[in-house]
């Protein structure tokens, strides 16, 4: 029997397959075509300390091999959150993580504080990344001291273990998660979207309406899978690897560069049964190979 | 109604004008129960330019057949390379998606579509006419070569036409159909087409005190609800029109009482 | 008639379609399939002043909608270009540009000097973005301060057009530009590569010798029109756009966005009419949108 | 030898193998003058998961026909939809690209092939059987299954083979034929397959003081020579194997004196 169980930062998972926030819902909206509880994770769409109405429409472009998006955060914020959202995601037989945005320190703070109190809620993945909302969001991922300060503001007040999501538009990844690091993360999420932009050259106009937006899709594959093996080569965190994961061969890249889990975001809009398709093509791999345990594929990239 | 995702195997490509295609599939397995105005997120046939599905209404279902049809206008690469599939094509479909239309309480009603407008609209007329409610309706293009399909439509009651150019019908936008010149006599007006389009009839009908649903279109990546890309301003904020739509009443959409909007379908604000 | 001249920096171009260091050899390698005096400049490829042998193979990888490679600045230095390139180079009667590579500023300054010396090569483009060198490359054009000093130095004994071309690596593009402008850069190109890894999950191995290279293709273009239009309203230098451009809308989109003249690259590998295509295309699109000079779309998004 | 970019029109498919397909295109004008070891590179019917061309050698030529074939292994995702066309599939093909093989003074000669290896040699030995040159064949493959059109190659000499399960001629790899244990009686070798095979054939003609041509692969962007991505070490630094090569004289290439390595076909260094 393949052995896909893999433990992050204290958190044990079923296998290392986890579903990407904002491109799974909470779980849910895929009911219909498999067993929620199916993934080692669920990250569930970003929790802001109050609603958000998220960017006018366009909001969606269409890209070579990847979309953009400008969604910005639209949440109901979570107070919302807690008392609607919550009792829902807890029947779901899975890790349950959170994904928590914010525009200033604060804001980080007091999500993670409520978010603490859910004992469903195992985890949480800081969003430092988002490039689709005007303060905070990628502000924070961008720099090492901000990256450094909200991640130790939340370090106080949360004690479960705390994933960090990194944005890949940065001169020096590896720097960002140092700062991270010391700022007291149990483990890293990398990549959220490559800022973009696109243009409808008919119209002369941007396709999205706030100009610019996050990039994600196949298309940045390479850029992730450098920067997973950037960062768990100098820091010694565990990753989690993402940026256009769509086949069980691209899951085993990331586990090979140094990814102890991985995330799937866009494919599951091209492919509602990328997940369970992963899944099994995981297993394979590991027959083919005669892999027992998928951990011990992590960081097994042979130079 | 829940959701499937099912390989459709096309049966027939109709092309019924220039720019428009019907693709009739056969479901390899019991087709899920679809209302008007739900929609379907296909998969293109691979090749540059298309990453994404694309999302069409559903234009007819036949459950004695186990068949359901999509009516395509040609407007880029993606529904380009959808006309040229051959029968026997598997087409990996995600469906029923989203929101119908409501049915009317009485009739008569009215439809109105413009352009790839009247995709879920036959449905809705042969959904309808089942229901024993007369259905008349008036369909727009540009030139008589936007005008498809009026004899299915005829069926259930009385079509109007208007043509930009006048090749067929009257003369001028849907929206300027002598219909609106005088009293609406219909309990419900339902409308698809350009947003441009939808928003003027929303005036009207609103003018008319005549109930109105519009279905909506958006840049869509999921069509399940879970990107919140496909958003419309309601009157209980931004509303995914995956789920929460296609179809809206117009007294939910925000700013849909104002004057309409000439511009573009999808206004960068 | 439309009119497809363009100016930059004082360069008079027949047509805003240039073809991308690295991707067009010396011009005389698509002379089978169209006259290489067609594009409205021609960047050769990369010259050092040492002769350099390059990384080992593999150098290549495909990715979605891209490509990564790692040639390493394979060249035969700038004396071998003096004698034997040059006087080939003489009979393109077209915009020739010599594409300037380093790994120290002296090196940088003793090429520009040499290539300063030759009529034909009517302006520089300092590469200052290479990522798949160890020595200098991408490390110049990813911090202020040093992407400043070799444009300084360059200047000094460059008194030609100098068109600085920057790496997409970067946090802040307009930071770097604002800093080769206040070193005297007279255009820039952007982008280059950005860096990315390709892994091989059935042999468990790095596809490139380098393990990391350069991505290219349709797959960055987002990010490539994200970084031409931050830049060109920021900073008050013409900009050539590079990335992913592939056909006529690509080079338009980025004449929108604000590049006064555009680059192709990938395309021309998978595509080697994609040049002549490109500028036909723009053709027809200039008549569809009575357009009758194309330097009147530069920077024409309407917002 | 001026490089063309033609629409071929594929002709027939033929399956020769569960691995192999032939494909047999017409060219839309006169084919441009080719030699063998010269290749093509095919742009591959559109879809996810391939973005460049893919390189081929000339397999056969037909002047008189104006049809231009090439032999296709299905490796991966571009080679398989490549052998999925069918006849009057347009593939839009540059060509003929690099250098070919040297014909020899006087024969005979022995070709060594190894899996898709054998695509240039069958029209180099049609060229050498022209040429008035005896030509012998070694074949080798995994399995009798990766042994095909040895009834080509026996129209002009002897064809040996190898497989290494033994379902087919001797049982081992290429260079362990028996023909090896002999002095070799023969003026050139000429080969092409996997570069472990490669190498050892190499070394083998070596030892016998026989001269020795391979046709490389590598991974190619552009091939002509623009990309320098396909770089192979030679005496005389690094040379593109699309315009230097393919066909390299053993001589040539830096290291090839020494042992063989096992290990794979492009080592990473
Ligand atoms: C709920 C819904 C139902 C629809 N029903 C039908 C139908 O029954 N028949 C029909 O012909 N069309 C319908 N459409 C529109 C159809 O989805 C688009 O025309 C199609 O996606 C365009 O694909 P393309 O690749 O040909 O064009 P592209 O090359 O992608 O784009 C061409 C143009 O279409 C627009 N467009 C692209 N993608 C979308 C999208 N996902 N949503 C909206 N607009 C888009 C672009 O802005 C562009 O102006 C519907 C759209 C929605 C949202
Ligand atoms: C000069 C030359 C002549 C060739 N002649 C033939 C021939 O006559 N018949 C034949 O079947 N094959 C030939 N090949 C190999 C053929 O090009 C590859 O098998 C093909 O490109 C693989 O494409 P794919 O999409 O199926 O595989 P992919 O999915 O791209 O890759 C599958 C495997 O093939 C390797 N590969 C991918 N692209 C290339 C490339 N451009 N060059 C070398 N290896 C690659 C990969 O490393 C991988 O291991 C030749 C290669 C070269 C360089
Ligand atoms: C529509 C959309 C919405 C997203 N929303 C969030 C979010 O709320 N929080 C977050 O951290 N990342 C968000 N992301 C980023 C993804 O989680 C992921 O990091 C990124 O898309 C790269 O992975 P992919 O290429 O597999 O999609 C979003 C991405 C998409 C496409
Ligand atoms: C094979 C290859 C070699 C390149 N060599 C150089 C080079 O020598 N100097 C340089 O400035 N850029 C070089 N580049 C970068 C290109 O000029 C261009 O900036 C980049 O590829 C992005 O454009 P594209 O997407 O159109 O290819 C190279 C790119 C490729 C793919
Ligand atoms: S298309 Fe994703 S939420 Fe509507
Ligand atoms: S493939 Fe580009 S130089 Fe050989």
């Amino acid at each position: 029997m393949e052995d896909l169980r893999v433990e992050l930062c204290g958190l044990r998972l079923k296998n290392p397959v986890m579903t990407a926030s904002g491109t799974f819902g909470y779980g849910h909206e895929f009911a219909d075509f498999y067993d929620p509880s199916l993934p080692g994770a669920i990250i569930v769409k970003a929790t802001t300390a109050e609603p958000r109405a998220g960017n006018p429409y366009p909001r969606m472009a269409e890209t070579a091999s990847g979309m953009l998006n400008a969604v910005g955060l639209q949440n109901k914020g979570i107070d919302y959150f807690v008392s609607n959202i919550y009792p829902e995601l807890q029947k779901i037989d899975t890790v349950i993580i959170a994904n928590v945005s914010g525009s200033t320190v604060e804001s980080y703070v007091e999500v993670a504080e409520k978010m603490a109190a859910l004992d469903h809620i195992r985890a949480i993945e800081l969003n430092i990344s988002c490039p689709n909302v005007k303060a905070g969001g990628m502000a924070f991922g961008t720099s090492c001291p901000s990256a450094l300060a909200v991640t130790a503001a939340v370090r106080k007040v949360y004690p479960k273990p705390l994933i960090v999501k990194l944005s890949p538009n940065v001169t020096s990844i590896v720097e960002i998660a140092r700062a991270v690091a010391d700022g007291g993360a149990d483990a890293l999420s990398l990549i959220n979207t490559l800022l973009g932009m696109a243009i409808d050259a008919e119209k002369r106009k941007p396709v999205l309406s706030t100009v610019t937006g996050g990039l994600s899709g196949p298309a940045i594959k390479p850029v992730a899978l450098r920067m997973v093996w950037q960062v768990t080569r100098a820091v010694n965190l565990p990753v989690i690897g993402i940026g256009g994961i769509a086949r069980a061969g691209d899951a085993v890249e990331f586990l090979l560069a140094g990814a102890t889990a991985v995330q799937v975001g866009t494919a599951n809009f091209v492919n509602p049964m990328a997940v369970p398709e992963i899944i099994s093509g995981l297993k394979d791999y590991m027959i083919r190979h005669r892999v027992a345990q998928i951990r011990d594929l992590v960081g097994g990239l042979i130079l | 109604m829940s959701k499937a995702i099912h390989d459709l195997v096309l049966r027939e490509n109709v092309q019924l004008s220039p720019f428009y295609h019907r693709l009739d599939f056969t479901a390899p397995s019991p087709l899920p129960e679809c209302e008007p105005g739900q929609f379907a997120e296909l998969l293109v046939p691979p090749g540059p330019g298309v990453f994404l599905r694309r999302p069409f209404s559903i234009h007819a279902v036949d459950y004695k057949d186990n068949t359901i049809s999509f009516l395509i206008k040609l407007v880029g690469e993606g529904t380009r390379r959808l006309a040229g599939i051959l029968p026997g094509t598997v087409i990996n479909t995600v469906y029923p998606l989203g929101r119908g239309f409501t049915m009317p309480e009485k009739g008569p009603v009215l439809l109105v579509g413009g352009g790839c407008g009247i995709a879920p609209l036959l449905f809705l007329s042969a959904r309808l006419k089942a229901g024993g409610f007369r259905t008349d309706c008036l369909l727009g293009g540009r030139t008589e070569k936007d005008i498809i399909e009026t004899a299915d439509f005829e069926r259930n009651g009385a079509v109007f036409i208007t043509t930009e150019d006048g090749s067929l019908g009257e003369k001028g936008l849907v929206t300027a159909h002598s219909l609106f010149d005088r009293p609406l006599p219909y309990t419900m007006v339902y409308a698809c087409g350009p947003e441009a389009m939808l928003r003027a009839v929303a005036m009207l009908a609103m003018k008319a005190s005549v109930p109105c649903e519009v279905s909506l279109e958006n840049t869509m990546a999921c069509g399940v609800g879970v990107c919140l890309c496909c958003v419309v301003p309601t009157t209980e904020g931004n509303q995914c029109v995956c789920t929460e739509g296609p179809v809206f009443n117009i007294n939910r959409l925000s700013g849909w009482d104002q004057a309409a909007r000439i511009a573009d379908s999808c206004p960068v604000i």
